[in-house]
């Protein structure tokens, strides 16, 4: 075998067969999957089925803290489990950039198969193709997953109260500010990691103590500002967060000073933000706390009114507020 | 205008340095504070340090402060 | 570590003595801030929440952005559509709209625009790239010029010869000066902490001394721009007029002697015009003609430059026809005009495709405005 | 909205917001989509639930017969269906390229929605990313599907026996072929049109003249000869084709001349490959040359051994034979 | 409209008449096909099932790319490498293994390689691309030889002088003369149609006259191949040695004058590296002094020229310590070896990444055996 | 070597014409069969015609062919 990625990789003949069957289904193998074909057949316990799909373009594919492949596994897990989802299958697509190194690929498919097994699930129908050097980025990965939502689960913006607090698991900011420090020509030296993780343990935890929390959502692209605009304009609210409650790295903070951005904004890949009934709140955050996954997650604001224009503010550290927005556009370092 | 960030210099090599803002390692062009040495804190725009922190000043600033509101007391 | 500049006490205590010197005073106060790092500021910790109804906060044209002219993000699209040049940036420009888009756009399209942190990495795309014409759009005050002079000092010591200046930037004091002296009623002003560092204290007496205007040099943290404010609230209450600094820890009255003598090394005054304020003798900053070989705009022989030369006279035609006026920004940025009298305010003109400077950036006047749209004149909620 | 894709539209916030609210909700909106839950909830019948994943990154991204959106329903819709599957939902997964025509790209989700209503699926979930400029091809797709396979269907390559006849549902080779000829540099006109057809109706058709359909491929990249050796070697036998019988357009066969290239190898779009007992095989056929997409169906072939040593091979229309190999690598024009 | 050169009933009575001939011969005759379409439609069509066991095929250093020298390929990678260089091909060339890889894999590497349908296509490139220097890759024999010399016509009418050829053209008579005269046992030729449509009949006849040797020249379509392979047959039996031309429809003795004229007007014999036979005298073609300036090779201003020679050195004192002989190849195309006896088939060598030409194609002899390889020895199966 | 496919001249400019293969129309250059007109079968190698094909002598040979095998009969 070639020891880079080449177009025939994707041609559909035998060099797609060999590097189909001596590296993804010998590093993902099993029964489903090793019959490759057309579309696999499954075996689900009864239940209302969840289904949600995500790309993946991170640059660069490995950075500190995971890399594509966990990212892709664990990112569509935790859209899963965010509305209470007990996650069974992934599907799994790889779009390839012609030259890219067959060792990059390998490390990312046994990145995909640790990152399943450590979840649970299997990976069950597979895609992979090439496209020309020039028309990709290396790597990018669609997962798509599906799984069962067990019955008496039903979480839904509707649901949400004045008074419910709103939960964040964990430091905000953690994954976007690591990959924006890999960026060439920034050239800022930290020992930032990403935070990508699976939050299905944590989401289990949380739905035993109280299964009747609102809402869940993983604030990814967009930030936490971003997740907690769209829940109040859904249920109609206006959110307050404490901004002195609200946990983030020195680090994170010092490279948005740096670069004048807000974190508020910044992506997360293993975090989760929750409106919890009030009397529930203390409790489900301990349940949090007890996990490596929940151990700094915090209440960081609550729902304050119902209300016809909704909107998340801010109370600032010192006692002021300002309104928090959704992200417009992208995120560019400033210096002004 | 012009965001500026306080860090301290952790090492110096001719005219860059190398500036550590909570965490964070950046190499910074030092050759507007000629003066600058190693445990210094400078204020840092757009990857160059345009002044050192006068760490007096400040602690004399903070004091003002405190004595101005004290004395309303 | 506790950051003591945002001490709630502290905080409490010097907004108790704002409120009190405020009470002495027969009138509405209308302050300035003339740098963006303010206005972020003042935003960003809700400082207006704590002011007394008769301190009035005005964002000036503060951001080196909002009074760069649209020709100058013209020129720079137009250059990034040319072959082989590299437009370097920092991210501030990246949305602001000229007559057709903006540079995000052009990057969009196919340009290639290259953000930066610091100016000298500009140099290390033109070391990487010698085949390319490495252009930096050099906008900015005082705090910022000195990193371009020492681009071009650098470039000049390893005989880089295909990195480029298109060169905006503009000085602070004269503005000062001409906000002064234009029809807008001011009581005070908030001075740049970072200009400040550069330049010392000395290019503001003028404010003073001429007009009676006080003017406080204040740092960016929320106690520090509090102290400023009450330091001006002093001064309107006993009727002096003084350049005052509460940004010691950085700023001290001499400035940073080495940063400006690189100033002076590289840059001569020019006129300069500023959105919103026209045009301000001496506010501008061009090349020494002994180092004209880096300013790109005199590069004639080049075919980069010929092309966007011709094409401004074109787009300058094509403006004056289609597109004069659409954006009052000048108009807001010095508080003679309120957003809901712009008409193209929340039409054609939204955060996402911001027409002027003031919806660009999350501070600016209009994107604050934008915020309250439709909610029956509700402006200023919490 | 700005008339061009920019990097804002993938970045979470706003923009990405309302690129999703007034394009692809609006076009392809249903009650389940229209949640914008991170996972959405779906109900299907009981039974045996099949999966399929693929990407699509065909260039030009619209072409005579189709365009790439109509290809991304349709591919996958095609693999569910190839295993027996009644499709039921649909993820979809945009990369835009920064600065394409936002034009382009409603041009596209409308061929999807009416690709959707034509098979009578939803678009239950979904996620859009934008790369920069020059790391995509203006348009990736992912598709996965998810349906369920009715009682009595069982496909396998395991069930073929020998006098089981082959059965490829039209010409051979028009997508791949079409795709060639949009190519800048070639410089050939032809009336060809992509095949990108969806073949729920055709198979539905087939199993219910033989519910023993042994086995179904849709024979895309790779083509006809890739599929057929992958049969032979799951089921272990010898596959013989009569190459006279294998339906083909003259201009097919022409460009494949001039370029030197076989069309066994090319790509199709709309085509199936069947292995069907020999007792029904006229039936089946007769059932699918009933359907337009079936109108030009033919026996092309059959089982002839089991063997230790799978084979396909044709019998030329002089009466002789050659081996028919899987494609090795990607076809290149030649001139020799 | 059915295509009579397929017509089975005549094909059936032509095959019937070349086993009675066969008949009366008394040994296995081995009859060369010396050009690649010949041997595509002879295993396309199956034409080895059709004829006597006594009747060998031996497939010759028919196709251009077989017979192109390593190091040819070697300095189109190199070349393909350097800034500013577009690489056109046919697609033949792409997987053809030089010293460290294929064109196909310096393309995955980020080389800028167009494959292309006709040389002057490489023409619009050039146009396109001012900027760029665009090779061609001069491969092929009189066939092709003529569209390369219209490409340089073309260039110079229109001044593009940034279009350039790296030559490797090769003439097929001279290499019929070294296969007669090596140590093959060979008992006639079947000669290439397309290289006959150009050159006529009279550049074979020294086979006839000084060698004893059969020849006629064929078309492509079963029944021609038949018919070609008849009259080779017929000559051995009535002990007659004459060139024979049964491809009328497009071969005419006298060939394509017009093409023939294109030849000499740009290129002039010289000695020629073939894979396989060696070095040939007068068997290849180099541009003419007059139009050197299109001559890649000869421009040795130009960087990527002197990169290129630089590089090549280094390579071939890396080769004769480490890559000395690793593929027959040139064994196996006279007919010497078969791949069995090679060391690295079915090891290193496979068709997804073949170290030698035999195994490029799947017509190759190489790619053949794979075929069967692990069959107990069973290699020709039906 | 070098892959030849006939088609038909459908019109003809300088020294280009439009040529069809079995419904695929293609610029092919005329240079070397400048004699060559309009519904003439060209081989075409290459994007270039390398020769007029002959329908007598194709005629001719087919004949030649039949006559071959028929008198084995
Ligand atoms: S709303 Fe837009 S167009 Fe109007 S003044 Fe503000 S920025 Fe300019
Ligand atoms: S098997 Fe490979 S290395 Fe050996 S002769 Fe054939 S092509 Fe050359
Ligand atoms: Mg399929
Ligand atoms: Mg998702
Ligand atoms: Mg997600
Ligand atoms: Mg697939
Ligand atoms: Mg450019
Ligand atoms: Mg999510
Ligand atoms: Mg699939
Ligand atoms: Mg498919
Ligand atoms: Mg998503
Ligand atoms: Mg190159």
């Amino acid at each position: 075998m070639s020891d880079k990625i080449l177009l025939g990789h994707g041609s559909g003949g035998t060099m797609t067969r060999k590097l189909i069957e001596n590296l993804i289904v010998k590093t993902l193998g099993n029964p489903t999957l090793n019959k490759l074909t057309d579309a696999a057949t499954l075996n689900l316990p009864s239940g209302r089925l969840a289904m949600t799909t995500d790309s993946f373009v991170v640059t660069p594919p490995v950075f500190p803290g995971g890399d594509i492949g966990k990212l892709a596994v664990y990112g569509t897990i935790n859209d899963l489990v965010m509305v209470g989802t007990k996650p069974f299958y992934l599907s799994l697509a790889f779009i390839l950039e012609e030259g890219i190194e067959l060792e990059l690929f390998r490390r990312i498919v046994d990145s995909i198969a640790e990152a399943a097994e450590n979840v649970g699930v299997e990976i069950v129908t597979g895609d992979t193709k090439v496209v020309e050097k020039g028309k990709g980025d290396q790597i990018y990965i669609n997962t798509t997953g599906i799984g069962i939502i067990p019955d008496g689960i039903e979480m839904s913006p509707e649901r949400i109260q004045v008074g419910d607090k709103v939960i964040l698991s964990g430091t905000m900011g953690d994954h976007g500010i690591t990959i924006l420090a890999c960026r060439k020509g920034l050239e800022m030296k930290t020992d930032l990691k990403s935070d990508c993780a699976p939050l299905h343990r944590l989401v289990n935890a949380m739905l035993d103590v109280e299964p009747k929390i609102r809402v869940m959502r993983d604030p990814t692209r967009g930030g936490v500002a971003s997740v907690l605009n769209e829940i109040a304009e859904q249920a109609g609210v206006e959110i307050k967060v404490e901004e002195s409650r609200v946990p983030i790295l020195p680090q994170v903070q010092g490279m948005c000073d740096l670069l004048g951005l807000d974190p508020f904004h910044v992506a997360n890949e293993g975090k989760l933000i929750a409106v919890v009934p009030a009397e529930s709140a203390e409790e489900v955050l301990s349940a949090m706390r007890a996990l490596p996954e929940g151990k700094d997650a915090a209440i960081i604001g609550e729902v304050v009114a119902k209300t016809e224009y909704p909107e998340v503010f801010v109370e600032t550290e010192i006692g002021t507020t300002r309104i928090l927005e959704m992200l417009a556009g992208d995120q560019l370092p400033r210096i002004c | 205008m012009c965001i500026g960030v306080p860090g301290q210099i952790i090492s110096i090599i001719r005219f860059e340095g190398i500036v550590e803002t909570k965490g964070i390692q950046r190499k910074v062009n030092l050759a507007l504070v000629p003066e600058a040495k190693v445990g210094d804190y400078v204020m840092v725009h757009a990857g160059t340090a345009i002044q050192i922190i006068n760490n007096e000043e400040a602690q004399a600033t903070l004091k003002l402060l405190e004595e101005l509101v004290g004395d309303e007391e | 570590m506790k950051n003591r500049y945002r001490d709630p006490l502290l905080i409490q205590k010097v907004t108790q003595k704002i409120h009190q010197v405020t009470e002495s005073l027969d009138r509405t106060v209308r302050l300035m801030e003339v740098c963006g790092t303010h206005t972020h500021s003042i935003f960003h910790f809700g400082i207006r929440d704590l002011l007394p109804e008769k301190v009035e906060l005005i964002s000036g044209p503060g951001c080196p952005v909002c009074v760069t002219p649209m020709e100058f993000i013209d020129q720079a699209i137009l250059l990034s559509r040319q072959p082989d040049v590299i437009i370097t940036t920092f991210g501030d420009l990246m949305r602001v709209p000229g007559k057709r888009g903006s540079l995000l756009q052009a990057k969009a399209e196919g340009a290639d625009v290259e953000i930066l942190y610091s100016p000298l990495d500009s140099l290390k795309l033109a070391r990487e790239n010698p085949e390319k014409l490495v252009v930096f759009l050099g906008v900015g005050f005082e705090t910022t010029i000195p990193l371009s002079a020492l681009a071009i000092q650098q470039a000049e010591v390893e005989g880089i010869r295909n990195f480029k200046i298109l060169n905006a930037h503009k000085i602070v004091p004269p503005a000062l000066r001409a906000l002064t002296t234009q029809d807008i009623r001011l009581d005070g002003f908030i001075l740049p902490g970072h200009v400040s560092a550069i330049i010392g204290l000395k290019p503001y007496h003028f404010l003073a001394e001429e007009f009676g205007m006080p003017g406080v040099v204040a740092g960016f943290e929320p106690l520090e721009i509090l102290l400023g404010i009450l330091k001006i609230l002093e001064q309107l209450s006993e009727g002096r007029a003084e350049i005052e600094n509460v940004y010691r820890r950085v700023v001290c009255s001499e400035g940073n002697r080495r940063a400006v003598e690189m100033i002076n090394k590289y840059f001569v005054l020019t006129e300069s015009e500023w959105r919103g304020l026209g045009m301000i003798p001496d506010s501008g900053l061009m090349l020494k003609d002994e180092w004209k070989d880096f300013d790109l705009l005199t590069q004639e022989n080049l075919d980069a430059v010929k092309a966007v030369q011709e094409e401004m006279e074109q787009l300058s035609e094509y403006s004056s026809q289609n597109m004069d006026g659409p954006c009052i920004c000048g108009l807001i940025l010095t508080g003679r005009k309120i957003p809901l009298d712009c008409p193209s305010f929340d039409k054609v003109c939204t955060p996402e495709s911001p027409l002027g400077a003031c919806m660009v950036s999350a501070e600016g006047t209009c994107a604050a405005y934008y915020r309250y749209r439709g909610r029956g004149g509700r402006f200023h909620v919490r």
